[in-house]
């Protein structure tokens, strides 16, 4: 018997990538920076400074990003990250505080799966739409949070019902042969051999372990979700939940277990902002991170490395535009423009003419402006994070494939 | 009631035997004292209208809903299945009619869910499934992605999906609602060899003369109640649904022709473009459409029928070539203007695109007509005249509802489809896009439809007509097309095609067709 | 029939106040488990609100109700405007701005005022409107994207626009002059008035009903927010009601900050209220997307923080806990709605099965074969 | 024109007996580590000494104008006389609610704005500190060149700014200072993100600022430990930041910029204790002790001497400083 001569030939598509494509990516972004660096003379943009500012700005949207990924690769959108990781953040204060460092980083994962237990309960057990579920999650972890810290933090040394007193910090780690070697290599400025000595320096000074942690999770979460057969069950959820239960799997139970996970990971983004990123819990500490961690899972394709990209770029461009950001987003203009003209060039050759007439107006525009100042006013620099963002996914979006079934409900016994 | 001896191993236990089997949902009665034996090593097939309860007591049998009231035995020993995982473990494994695949996971991953434990998820499982697709010829490639394979492959991949977790009862729900006559004949040939091998085969369909050609005994469900059991031998298709409906078997005959000269629909050199970069997705289509004639279009699904109704349509960008209707070029018009200007559509997948499924039949009957009276006027929606026309298309196509104001989500499949109709009927069409217009929808129903077709082209309407069931397509059609890879490749007679001869035209049999995957 | 419809109606107020009831217990549980007076909690929230009070309430449900109704627009169009927040601040700058320059006299400048905000809110969620049809970003990660940028830019143009009264430590546009501003509505001869703009806003929300549910434009809006494939397919052009949508939204965000603009503070400055949109969120699903609903939701997250506001002075219970409270509200509220719908569907149902099973089938026959 | 309120019904002459305080943070409260912190500790100090009775509330982020006004209004239905408002952001309602009740004193901080014959302005001259430890920080800077960060941009937090570049300029007119803020109005998180606070004074210690200056509220902590991890040093804002930071982080606090919130809420409740109650302006500046720099950790004793001349200047009017950067 043989397949049946069906005329239906559809190319299937190229998906993975080697971890050489991924290496190339890397060298490449280092090579365009250096360039960019000597270019503009903003020698900020590759100091290792700015990269291990970097990372500590990256780790807690890239963990948010992570308790996004669980959730709606299971199927639950999860627009309470924002609240699990203020509650996070609380748990790290309180539980650091008086228990230790390593208690607050697991008292930030308690209070976060907290957050994500009501969301579960909510959402998987009571079939609750999930934006509302989140958008509850949020109200209610601001407001618990400040509620429990007028009561718990007044009248501690340090403490007050905004908050936390000092916690404990966690170890971290410096190799200072390295370090310190690698100093004047750095200062050189010679170029990309500079740039690789700084991002070996940031690595290798006052790494938290925290950070270690965090990173490991990334890798973590992709070997559990893409290479075990719990995750392989935890993305059939997302994928198509009705599959999955026809097939024995106990979809409601696996989506459950990811918005604890998601939960926890929520927690541990906010417990990093006040174990590492700085030390102590502070009403509105998270500023947002939340919602940046999902927006950052949405620009990574809700894959682990896209996602650590996303939230990279934006712990990158915020690190710039808060260390000497006039100067280094100044710089980040004329990249800009390139890359637009880059585009439009590309475009042109695609035959879209209109783009291509867009994207080059903007370049030019984009580079007048680059040459016209001399360094950009810091309330633009602040913007920076959110306007790349926002240029990044216009440029690429359409190329984003969120979990099938992300964000329906489901409910028991709808197979077939 | 029951009739039929199993064949020949008469001693042994039968493979399932259900008795008394009850469900009740809200409401409904979907089965009641249900009682059927299937003996091992045989192809049992049951057959009843929509809304039978066909695949309730399929579900029930696999676990994912429990009966309110009745015994499962396998193999002789009563089972108790809670889950689908009970009913994998007792060795019984299901086809559903819907397929059950996760498009974004490979065919590997879709074949190893749930069934981790077998094989692990790796290079192992891939080897057995590599094994399993070699020995029964399913020439299935464990690492494509399953929403690039076509309808065929998926359904084997399905059947893979029960091979791998080594099911002795295979149920097969609908297996061949979308499939053309060879891979029909490709199933069954599966079919045959499983059951060669031991295996027992539940199998349902509506096709009644593919249930004679392959089943050893068939069974009949009349709403929710077992009617008797059969052997296919001693009975005809007729006899058959005179059996499901008591009434008779219609059948899609076109009367005398009404082809007029008179061109309604010219589409020229209709081209779109593949937004993926491949090849064109309806590629230089050129046909008329005259005052009342039926053109059928046939072929495999994904070869770019759908893609050519939307293009008519005004659905899809970037589309090339000409579209005129009754004279006027409609080629840059939108989707709006161009069922105002005289197009009816009844859209292949009436849940995706025909129907606000939370909304109130009446609104439904507001949809696609949003333009034109009687449902709005003025830019204002008129809720009483789109109720009292919604009352009208009820009676007139016999929709089986309490009312206008109940949500389309209430309605059955069939009641749907037949709403769907009569809206798109109303407004005075000159062209009717109809695609799939009967799927899924019983005996009685596809009647009702059937007519409201052959009326409408009497009086000097024309049909652009989609199908997948070739003998509606034959049955039906003034001229039928037969589409292949995005371009017309064939024109027949329908008085003189057989079923097999489009089948072949349809898959390019004797061209040059590449093949769907490597096979054996 | 009619005890049907006496039934319906207990079912539709029984969820309200199950929600209530829940939200109320579960906030309760958390002040004993805190240590804190929960009766003495209670009392002062549910005490009888002084007119003051009632005027501060309706004042600033009104405003809250905007919010709402920006955030409704695009939910019945399942477009997730988180922007509204960004929105209402960058629009209600720009009206303040224009107001202040009184280039028109009188209630025209008024006007002019309420146009332009309306204009550029509609232009800033329009931004993520067009990236959403052109583009397929998410207006979900693009409208928190705005929030953020508008924050800095209106913080960059408020510097540039700001007059600085003499030992002010705030920043402020120039005031809106006296003959354009809306008067407020004596309420009870208190010290405290109700803003002229609630009546605006209750058109607001009169207009929101009828355009969604009795205009064609609003049927399309409908109907693509249920299915975008059905949708495309009965000839709406979805792209374009997309940005339609979002504009929309973003006009009625415009109005969120003008309340306040024009009834109290009369300049836009750095202490100018903030955060309204996402309360807007919480009301918009309370409610249901329903004007009335919305209202009711205003009114009762307006009542719970005006009546929490003494809570430190009177009781010494943080007022954060009633944030507690709404954000259960929300949740209980849909699921107590969510029981009834079910329910609801069950008789619906049924109904159905009656219609279908008329007995028009024929009794079954015997088996013809053997 | 403290006749006005002086018979009062609270308030009795000559003894604290019976008044009862009523005091309205802003948002952070008590505990803030900034200057409700400090308001508070007035507030401690006068109740201990004073024996009165007190109690506080505080503001909500993002609440609305008529909050505020009904958290004033409703002290003084309670009988809290006087009532004191913390932070600018009352401005406008202690104006307007002073006028409903002209029989209640009310003192708002940080803001001149809000007149009333029963209102009293509690100012400060934050640019006159911020001169000093802007010369403090001159004259200890190695690299020649120091930072500022700012927690949020308003009018109040650039007047640190431009004293403190005043007062380095005085000392050293080519030193270079870099200035930054974390957020802008009406983005408030400036004054409560550390983690920003830590990587904008990260930047500047990397970039070769070795004494930085913060005036960002809890953001402060952020700078401290980023001058910990450099091993630079940094300067303490409102009160004395030696005493109130983590031990381990005492060795980076040069000095700190003393806005005496605690001194005025003193100074106020001790005259209206007295029947004396102050309305208008009081500004609190070098001259009477509002504004200073501190010296614990022993770190400027050194340049004491110079330190005390520049402040001398001030208070002499020979230096005029300014308010705008
Ligand atoms: N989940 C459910 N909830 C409520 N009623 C249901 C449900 N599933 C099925 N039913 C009812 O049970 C009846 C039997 O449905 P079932 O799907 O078994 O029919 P069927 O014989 O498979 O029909 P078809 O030939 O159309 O597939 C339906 O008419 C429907 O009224
Ligand atoms: N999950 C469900 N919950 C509630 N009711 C359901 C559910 N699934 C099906 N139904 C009800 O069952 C009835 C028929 O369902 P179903 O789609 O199986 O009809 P059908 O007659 O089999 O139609 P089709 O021809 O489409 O197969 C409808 O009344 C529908 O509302
Ligand atoms: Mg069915
Ligand atoms: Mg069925």
């Amino acid at each position: 018997m043989s397949a049946p001569a069906v005329a239906r030939t559809p190319a299937p598509r190229v998906r993975r990538r080697s971890p050489y494509t991924y290496l190339a990516v890397v060298v490449g972004l280092l090579v365009a920076v250096s360039l960019l660096e000597v270019v503009t003379g903003a020698d900020d943009l590759t100091s290792s400074g700015t990269i291990s500012a970097t990372l500590v700005a990256t780790v807690p949207i890239a963990l948010a990003a992570l308790g996004g990924l669980w959730s709606e690769r299971a199927g639950i959108v999860n627009i309470g990250l924002e609240g699990m990781m203020i509650l996070g953040t609380y748990g790290a204060g309180f539980f650091g505080y008086h228990y230790g460092a390593w208690a607050g980083v697991l008292g930030a994962i308690l209070l976060g799966m907290v957050g994500g237990l009501i969301h579960a309960v909510a959402t998987v057990i009571f079939d609750v739409d999930h934006i509302v579920s989140g958008v509850a999650i949020n109200i209610i972890a601001l407001g618990a949070t400040q509620y429990l810290a007028s009561r718990t933090f007044v009248g501690l040394p340090g403490g007050g019902s905004t908050q936390s007193p000092t916690i404990p910090s966690l170890p971290s780690l410096t190799i200072a042969p390295v370090s310190d070697g690698l100093q004047g290599l750095e200062q050189r400025n010679v170029f990309v051999i500079s740039e690789v000595a700084a991002v070996v320096r940031a690595l290798t000074t006052n790494l938290s372990a925290l950070t270690v942690i965090g990173l490991l999770l990334v890798l973590v979460t992709y070997l559990v979700l893409w290479k075990t057969t719990f995750g392989l069950r935890l993305r059939s959820c997302g994928e198509s939940p009705v599959t999955a239960e026809s097939l024995g799997v106990a979809v409601l139970r696996y989506k459950f277990v990811a918005v604890l996970i998601s939960g926890a990971m929520a927690g541990l983004a906010g417990g990093f902002l006040a174990m590492v990123a700085s030390s102590n819990y502070r009403d509105g500490q998270t500023g947002g991170r939340g919602y940046i961690g999902l927006a950052a899972m949405i620009f990574g394709n809700w894959r682990p490395g896209g996602m650590l990209a996303g939230s990279g770029l934006f712990g990158y461009t915020q690190t710039l535009g808060l260390r000497s950001g006039r100067d280094s987003v100044h710089a980040l203009l004329l990249a800009v423009a390139v890359l637009a003209l880059a585009v439009a060039v590309l475009q042109l050759r695609r035959r879209h003419v209109r783009a291509a007439i867009g994207f080059a107006v903007a370049g030019v525009v984009v580079g007048a402006v680059y040459f016209a100042i001399d360094e950009v006013a810091d309330d633009f620099t602040r913007m920076t994070p959110y306007v790349i963002t926002l240029l990044v996914l216009g440029l690429f979006s359409q190329r984003l494939r969120m979990p099938a079934a992300d964000g329906e409900s489901y409910r028991k016994g709808s197979a077939g | 009631m029951a009739s039929v001896e199993t064949p020949s191993r008469s001693d042994a236990p039968p493979a399932v035997r259900l008795r008394g089997i009850g469900k009740r949902f809200p409401g409904v009665i979907a089965n009641d004292d249900i009682n059927i034996d299937v003996a091992r090593g045989t192809i049992h097939a049951i057959v009843g209208e929509n809304g039978a309860g066909k695949s309730t007591l399929m579900k029930i049998l696999y676990g994912v809903q429990p009966p309110d009231s009745g015994t499962i035995e396998i193999d002789g020993a009563a089972v108790t299945l809670g889950s689908p995982a009970d009913a994998i473990k007792a060795g019984v494994g299901m086809v559903f009619q819907h397929f059950m695949l996760a498009d974004n996971l490979t065919v590997a991953e879709n074949v190893v869910l749930g069934a981790e434990r077998l094989h692990g998820i790796g290079a192992a499982a891939r080897e057995e499934i590599t094994r399993i697709s070699g020995s029964y010829g399913l020439g299935v490639d464990p690492d494509r992605l399953v929403e690039d394979l076509g309808v065929g492959a998926r359904q084997r991949v399905e059947i893979l999906k029960v091979l791998y977790r080594g099911a002795r009862i295979v149920i097969l729900d609908e297996p061949t609602a979308v499939l053309v006559p060879q891979e029909v004949d490709e199933l069954f040939d599966n079919l045959r060899e499983l059951k060669a091998e031991g295996l027992s085969v539940i199998f349902i369909s509506h096709k009644l003369d593919e249930v004679l050609s392959v089943a050893d005994e068939i069974t009949v469900v009349r709403r929710g109640t077992t009617v008797t059991t059969v052997d296919p031998a001693g009975v005809t298709a007729r006899q058959l649904a005179e059996l499901m409906v008591g009434s008779e078997l219609p059948s899609p005959s076109t009367e005398s022709s009404t082809v007029t000269d008179e061109v309604l629909l010219s589409v020229r050199d209709l081209t779109l473009p593949d937004p993926a970069g491949g090849r064109p997705l309806v590629d230089g289509v050129s046909f008329d459409i005259h005052r009342g004639e039926v053109l059928g279009i046939a072929g495999v699904e994904g070869n770019g029928q759908a893609e050519l109704v939307e293009t008519i349509m005004g659905m899809r960008d970037g589309a090339t070539g000409t579209v005129e209707l009754a004279g006027t070029d409609l080629s840059g018009r939108s989707t709006g203007q161009r069922r105002e200007a005289g197009i009816g559509y009844i859209p292949e997948d009436r849940h995706r695109h025909g129907l606000l499924l939370d909304s109130s039949l009446w609104e439904n009957r507001v949809l696609g007509h949003q333009t034109r009276r009687p449902s709005v006027s003025h830019g204002l929606v008129d809720r009483a005249a789109a109720r009292a026309d919604t009352q009208r298309i009820i009676e007139a196509y016999d929709v089986r509802t309490p009312g206008p104001e109940v949500p389309a989500r209430a309605l059955s499949g069939g009641n749907q489809q037949k709403l769907i109709v009569g809206r798109e009927m109303s407004g005075d069409p000159v062209l009717l896009i109809a695609a799939h217009p009967t799927r899924g929808v019983d005996v009685g129903a596809q009647a009702a439809i059937w007519d409201h077709v052959k009326n409408a082209r009497r009086n000097g309407l024309a049909v652009l007509l989609i199908s997948a069931d070739l003998d509606e397509l034959i049955g039906l059609s003034d001229r039928i097309e037969v589409i292949l890879r995005g371009g017309l490749v064939g024109r027949f007679d329908p008085s003189e095609v057989t079923p097999e001869d489009l089948g072949s035209a349809m898959t390019g049999a004797g061209s040059d067709a590449p093949r769907e995957e490597g096979s054996p | 029939m009619s005890g049907g419809r006496v039934r319906r109606l207990l079912l539709g107020a029984a969820a309200p106040v199950l929600a209530l009831v829940a939200a109320i217990l579960i906030t309760s549980l958390v002040l004993l488990v805190a240590g804190d007076p929960v009766l003495d909690t209670w009392s002062t929230i549910l005490s009888a609100p002084r007119e003051r009070n009632v005027a501060n309430i309706i004042n600033n449900a009104t405003v809250l109700y905007l919010s709402g109704l920006a955030v409704a627009v695009g939910f019945r169009m399942n477009l997730f405007n988180i922007g509204v927040d960004g929105q209402y601040r960058i629009a209600a700058f720009a009206a303040a701005v224009v107001a202040g320059e009184a280039w028109l006299p009188g209630y025209l400048n008024t006007v002019l005022a309420i146009v332009v905000a309306m204009a550029v809110g509609a232009a800033w969620a329009g931004i993520a409107g067009l990236l959403r049809a052109t583009r397929g970003v998410s207006e979900v990660i693009s409208t928190i994207m705005l929030n953020f940028i508008s924050t800095s830019l209106v913080a960059f143009l408020l510097r540039k626009a700001a007059v600085r009264a003499p030992g002010s430590n705030s920043i402020n546009t120039k005031e809106i002059p006296e003959g354009s501003r809306i008067p407020g509505i004596p309420f009870g001869g208190g010290v405290v008035e109700i803003y002229g703009f609630v009546v605006l806003a209750v058109l607001s929300g009169l207009a929101y009903w009828f355009v969604l549910n009795r205009t064609r434009f609003g049927f399309d809006l409908r109907a693509t927010g249920q299915s975008t494939t059905a949708a495309v397919a009965s000839g709406i052009n979805v792209r374009r009601m997309i940005v339609i949508a979002m504009l929309i939204s973003g006009a009625a965000a415009g109005l969120v900050g003008l309340p306040i603009l024009f009834g109290d503070a009369y300049s836009y400055g750095s202490t100018f209220q903030s955060g309204l949109g996402f309360s807007g969120i919480a009301i918009a699903l309370l409610g249901r997307n329903h004007p009335v609903g919305i209202g009711l939701g205003a009114l009762l997250f307006a009542y719970l923080n005006e009546q929490s506001n003494p809570l430190q002075i009177l009781v010494g219970v943080s007022p954060e806990i009633v944030a507690i409270t709404q954000g259960v509200i929300v949740l209980t509220v849909v699921v107590s709605y969510e029981v009834v719908r079910r329910y609801r569907r069950r008789l619906e149902q049924q109904a159905v099965a009656a219609a279908t099973d008329r007995p028009e089938r024929p009794a079954p026959t015997e088996e013809v074969a053997t | 024109a403290c006749g006005s309120s002086g018979g009062s019904d609270s308030s009795g002459s000559g003894s604290g007996d019976g008044l009862k305080v009523g005091m309205a943070y802003d948002v952070g409260g008590r505990g803030d580590q900034s200057f409700n912190d400090s308001a508070a500790a007035g507030l401690d100090k006068a109740k201990k000494d004073l024996g009165i009775e007190t109690q506080e509330s505080e503001a909500v982020d993002g609440e609305a104008e008529s909050a505020r006004e009904e958290r004033l209004r409703t002290f003084a239905d309670a009988g809290y006389n006087p009532v004191i408002a913390v932070g600018f952001a009352y401005s406008a309602s202690v104006a307007k609610v002073a006028k409903e009740y002209p029989d209640i004193d009310f003192a708002i901080i940080d803001d001149e704005e809000a007149k009333g014959d029963n209102i009293a302005n509690l100012v400060f001259a934050e640019e006159q500190g911020s001169f000093l430890v802007g010369a403090a920080a001159a004259l200890k800077t190695k690299s020649n060149e120091v930072g500022f960060v700012g927690g949020v941009e308003t009018p109040l937090i650039q007047k640190f700014e431009a004293g403190y570049v005043a007062g380095a300029k005085a000392v050293k007119p080519d030193i270079t200072v870099d200035t930054t803020y974390l957020s802008q109005p009406p983005d408030f998180s400036g004054f409560g993100d550390p983690a920003k606070g830590k990587t904008a004074a990260q930047g500047m210690y990397d970039k070769g600022a070795d004494v930085v200056y913060h005036a960002a509220g809890g953001s402060g902590g952020g700078v401290f430990e980023a001058a910990k991890s450099a091993n630079k040093l940094a300067i303490g804002v409102d009160s004395d930041q030696y005493k109130t930071v983590d031990a381990s982080l005492r060795s980076v606090i040069l000095t700190s910029m003393l806005k005496n919130v605690d001194v005025a809420v003193y100074n106020y409740l001790k005259s209206a204790s007295e029947g004396d109650i102050p309305t208008g302006v009081r500004r609190y500046d070098l001259k009477v002790g509002g504004v200073d720099y501190s010296t614990s950790g022993g770190q400027v004793d050194d340049i004491k001497s110079k330190l005390d001349d520049y402040k001398q200047q001030i208070i002499d009017g020979k230096i005029t400083v300014p308010t705008k950067p």
